[in-house]
């Protein structure tokens, strides 16, 4: 255990969170928020992996000069995984609206029809 | 090249089907060979209920999809209440299996390496 | 001809992209304007997928790279003399144009079905739209040689299916069917994620050929394979992780839920290129094809029980499905587990379960397409009300006739031909397997000879169902044809796509990674 | 004894994470970086922009930005495919 | 129908969110330049949209934001940015065609290291900032826009 990889095991702990959201919460709104939590925890750790110690953005716009720069490819897969996390939540929901007209409740344990 | 091999077994299916062609040829003529004696429209053609009367609605007569097998389910009806009690319909099982089967994949692999 | 062979990868990807972002506004015109379109686009994506096949099953399945974007630049050395790219590539190797074929063949019929099965509904561009993206992630699923890509076209076939599943809102089951299966589309994509984050931040790559070149097999890279073969997987629709494809393929129109298939498929793709060219030998080879065959007998023989007990037509089929899935799972587990020794019993069994991924698709499309024929004319689901439909619908009774004894293993259709390979080289490695293989086959042809006797068997009913419009019966029949031609002729098409197909899996590691990598 | 169960698969899988996590390489020190600082040096000459996650996301990885794209138009389209208005005999 | 906020939030979202928008344009505009390019410009623009609808409610907004003419323009969006990667396919897809030829209008070529910035560069990227800042605007204010009528039509039937 190494007290430097602090950042991954907080972001190994949210999925974890996220995990435990999902499987023993019975809300369907509150599973939708696991997904998310799971979702926060990789893009955190995505965006871990890309820190330099001491490195600045890597943009060289006014940059001061000789700097370290953190490596901008995590940047980039964050970013595609914030868009791809928003566009699952937003159909998510709108499943969730559906599924109260229909059936009247958002207990997963009342939205059971398929069965068997 | 028209055939496969398994290098134990082969399958040819145009061998295959010629000897299809030549069952149900001999299957034609063992028929041919029956009796002559069969007549349309008599009682030699009507359905035979054990001994019961033929209902009036054809419809009936159809066995309907839940009544078939159902011998074979009532035999395996063990099997079959732990194999639907698993399948509930819930998002939380499904979402358990795939945590529990991760769990299992998990400690295989770290105890084969 | 040559550049169109050479931008072939990515035409294949653009394509279907280009229509799907084209339709909404074309649909403004009329639906005559949008049908044609949508043909248009689908038979020039299958003309696109034809050629590539053709350049690749020309040099035998030798992989070929594309790089996108690749005009400086390409790589960075490495210290040992070879060198990795930057940009994303497609790579494509025998058993990527075995896929994009089968997709082409599923997606083509769906789209061409969905003309005359959609027309009385709402929503028909957005219909298509969904159905060319779900096209455009399949093929982008097979043909990519990074894994970030490969997680972004699973998220889009993710997204796209789940339109798909729950696009009838009227029915309260689509809903609950499109909430449960995008939740766990998007839980295993974010479990594959994590494991592409876990090996980016150990090794600072996404190639899948620089990957396989660097992993160690370290306490990170078995994590990461566990989440992947977990999370693929799950896609793919094997038991006990299955429990969302009935819902999925039941729920989904009946077109989609063949297209909905292809997709599991592309996932069952997806896990065996990880597990023989991302891993390879670095993990133990023998335990993991273990797992895949304990998975496989549990889908085969759930699926199939399951599926003889099923009361809903599109069901029914579904697990019927689920259970295929599990004969191409013991095939290429069978493969893998002995894939360190190399016997010949090994590379059968890989060519038995990738022969029976196409044929699968096209047994298991022509039933979907039939099952919505079927309820189309009936409006009802329920085999218990059905009766009598031979009485009409002949031509109906003989295609979905010749799909179910297809996928039973009847011969000489094509399912027989790969299920053979299958029994022959699973019982080398134990007897067993072999048995539950056969057993499980014949309990399927149980279950459609119960369809045959409920629906189609029978006094004729009241409102006698008329026989589908041609615009269904001509992919029926093209499938059909498939379904026959593949049965009749197994040994060529074993030779010229199988064979490539299996061989880039089995053999093909290293020409993989040299192909990129350069000198390794 | 069924919740109890499912609670044991998450632990170890929890453990399993964070396992993982404490195995990996020191926070902030990057132990292969060829390819990024590839970009970093290169974004100026060869995209021609200051910003090098831009140069990433655009340009290196220009692909995976139409897919992402993509994602939203299906998400989009899969919204308003559910909200949509319904004919008469379908409600 | 209980439409909107109280009218201390509808007086500051009338003050804020034209600057939102500007904002975002700047974002997107400056993407090869500064922190910041067409997802999150967009995702700005798209916020000050959703702004719009929380303080004045649906019945607000109705007949100025119109969901099926913001897909109409999420689309071209889509449909440009494709066209942009076809742009280069003489080499290859997504081949950047314009890369230090300074962009469309020609002018100076981008200085090595830490400079003030040119804007006039980067080739394709601008207009790919572009094409994707009018996707994602649009497409993220249709799905807000569809998700709260939809969700308010629940509670009055």
């Amino acid at each position: 255990m190494n007290i430097g990889n602090l950042p991954f095991v907080v972001a190994a702990l949210l999925v974890v969170f996220g995990i435990y959201t999902f499987l023993f919460k019975r809300n369907l709104v509150k599973l939708v928020i696991g997904v998310s939590l799971v979702e926060t925890g990789v893009n955190l750790f995505l965006v871990t992996l890309g820190y330099r110690t001491g490195g600045i953005a890597p943009i060289y716009t006014f940059a001061p000069q000789a700097q370290r720069m953190v490596l901008p490819t995590p940047q980039a897969l964050t970013l595609t995984s914030i868009v791809i996390g928003l566009a699952t939540t937003a159909l998510l929901l709108s499943f969730a609206v559906f599924i109260h007209r229909h059936y009247g409740t958002l207990d997963v344990r009342k939205v059971k029809e398929l069965q068997g | 090249m028209n055939g496969i091999s398994s290098g134990f077994g082969a399958w040819n299916p145009i061998a295959w089907a010629l000897l299809f062609i030549g069952v149900v040829a001999i299957g034609f003529v063992l028929r041919s060979l029956g009796n002559k004696g069969y007549k349309r429209g008599t009682g030699q053609t009507k359905v035979f209920l054990s001994g019961n009367e033929e209902p009036e609605d054809s419809g009936a007569l159809h066995v309907r999809g839940r009544h078939l097998y159902w011998g074979m389910v009532e035999g395996l009806a063990g099997y079959y209440r732990r194999v639907k009690a698993l399948h509930t319909g819930i998002l939380s099982d499904y979402a358990a299996w795939f945590v529990g089967v991760l769990a299992v994949v998990f400690v295989i692999l770290a105890l084969v390496r | 001809m040559t550049a169109l062979t050479n931008h072939a990868p990515v035409l294949l990807i653009a394509i279907p992209l280009l229509g799907a972002f084209a339709v909404p506004l074309i649909g403004k015109l009329g639906r005559g304007a949008r049908d044609s379109f949508v043909g248009l686009i689908a038979l020039v994506t299958a003309a696109v997928a034809g050629l590539l096949a053709a350049s690749v099953f020309g040099r035998a399945g030798a992989p070929g790279l594309y790089v996108l974007g690749g005009h400086q630049g390409f790589a960075v050395p490495l210290p040992s003399g070879m060198s990795i790219p930057i940009r994303i590539i497609l790579e494509i190797d025998g058993m990527s144009a075995f896929m994009a074929l089968i997709t082409a063949l599923v997606t083509l019929t769906g789209a061409f079905f969905s003309f005359s099965y959609w027309r009385e509904r709402s929503g028909g561009t957005m219909f298509f739209s969904l159905l060319m993206l779900l096209t455009a992630g399949i093929f982008g699923m097979e043909l990519t040689g990074d894994m970030f890509n490969f997680f972004v076209f699973l998220e889009i076939t993710s997204i796209a299916a789940c339109g798909l599943i729950g696009f009838r809102v009227w029915l309260k089951t689509s809903q609950e069917a499109g909430f449960k299966v995008m939740a766990l589309y998007t839980l295993s994509g974010l479990f594959v994620l994590l494991a592409i984050g876990l090996l980016y931040g150990q090794y600072g790559g996404l190639n899948i050929a620089y990957l396989a070149s660097a992993l160690t097999g370290s306490t990170i890279d078995i994590v990461a394979l566990g989440l992947l073969l977990t999370g693929l997987a799950m896609k793919a629709g094997a038991v006990p992780l299955h429990m969302w494809a009935p819902d999925a393929y039941g729920e989904a129109p009946a077109p989609m839920s063949a297209v909905l298939v292809a997709n599991s498929q592309a996932s069952l793709y997806g896990l065996f290129r990880i597990l023989f060219t991302l891993f390879g030998v670095t993990v133990s080879v023998a335990a993991l094809g273990w797992i895949l065959i304990v998975l496989a007998l549990l889908t085969i023989f759930v699926g199939v029980t399951m599926a003889l007990i099923q009361n809903d037509i599109k069901r029914l089929i579904a697990y019927s499905a689920v259970s295929q899935i599990g004969y191409m799972l013991l095939g290429v587990g069978v493969g893998l587990a002995v894939s360190v020794a190399k016997p010949d019993f090994g590379f059968v069994a890989m060519q038995g379960g990738i022969f029976h991924m196409l044929n699968d698709a096209a047994c298991i499309g022509l039933l979907f397409l039939g099952s919505g024929v079927i309820i189309r004319a009936t409006g009802t689901r329920d085999l218990n009300k059905m009766g009598g439909l031979a009485h009409s619908m002949k031509w109906t009774t003989v295609l979905f006739m010749i799909g179910a004894f297809a996928l039973a293993g009847v011969p000489p259709f094509n399912g027989f031909a790969s299920k053979f390979l299958i029994y022959e080289a699973s019982f080398k490695l134990s007897p067993f397997l072999a048995v539950v293989a056969v057993l499980s086959s014949i309990l399927l042809l149980a279950v459609f000879v119960k369809v045959f006797q409920a629906a189609f068997l029978g006094a004729k009913p009241a409102g006698l169902p008329r026989e589908a419009p041609m615009g269904m019966m001509i992919p029926m029949v093209a499938l059909a044809l498939v379904v026959i031609v593949f049965g009749l002729f197994p040994g060529f098409f074993v030779d010229k796509i199988v064979t490539p197909a299996a061989n880039a899996l089995w053999y093909g590691r290293d020409a993989y990674i040299g192909l990129v990598l350069g000198g390794g | 004894m069924r919740k109890a169960v499912i609670l044991v698969a998450f632990l170890f899988v929890g453990a399993f994470l964070l396992l993982a996590a404490t195995s990996m390489r020191p926070f902030g020190e990057p132990t292969f970086a060829g390819m990024d600082d590839h970009f970093i040096a290169e974004t100026q000459a060869e995209v021609g922009a200051n910003n090098a996650v831009t140069a990433v996301v655009f340009d290196y990885r220009g692909f995976d930005t139409l897919g992402e794209a993509t994602v939203l138009f299906a998400a989009v389209v899969g919204v308003l495919a559910l909200f949509r208005r319904l004919r008469e005999d379908e409600a | 129908m209980n439409s909107g906020m109280s009218i201390i939030v509808r007086t500051i979202t009338r003050l804020v969110y034209g600057l939102a928008i500007v904002f975002g344009f700047y974002v997107i505009m400056h993407g090869h330049l500064t922190p910041g390019g067409g997802f999150q410009g967009g995702a700005v623009v798209a916020s000050a949209f959703a702004l719009l609808l929380v303080a004045f409610g649906a019945a607000g907004v109705k007949g100025k934001l119109n969901a099926h003419l913001l897909q109409s323009l999420e689309e071209i969006g889509a449909l440009a940015f494709l066209a942009l990667g076809f742009v280069g396919i003489g080499t290859a897809f997504f081949y950047n065609l314009l890369a230090n030829s300074g962009s469309l209008f020609g002018g100076p070529v981008l200085p090595l290291g830490s400079n003030p910035g040119v804007f006039n560069a980067g080739g394709t990227l601008p207009l790919m900032n572009w094409a994707v800042g009018l996707k994602v605007m649009t497409g993220i204010a249709a799905i807000v826009i569809v998700m709260l009528i939809g969700a308010r039509k629940e509670e009055t039937e």
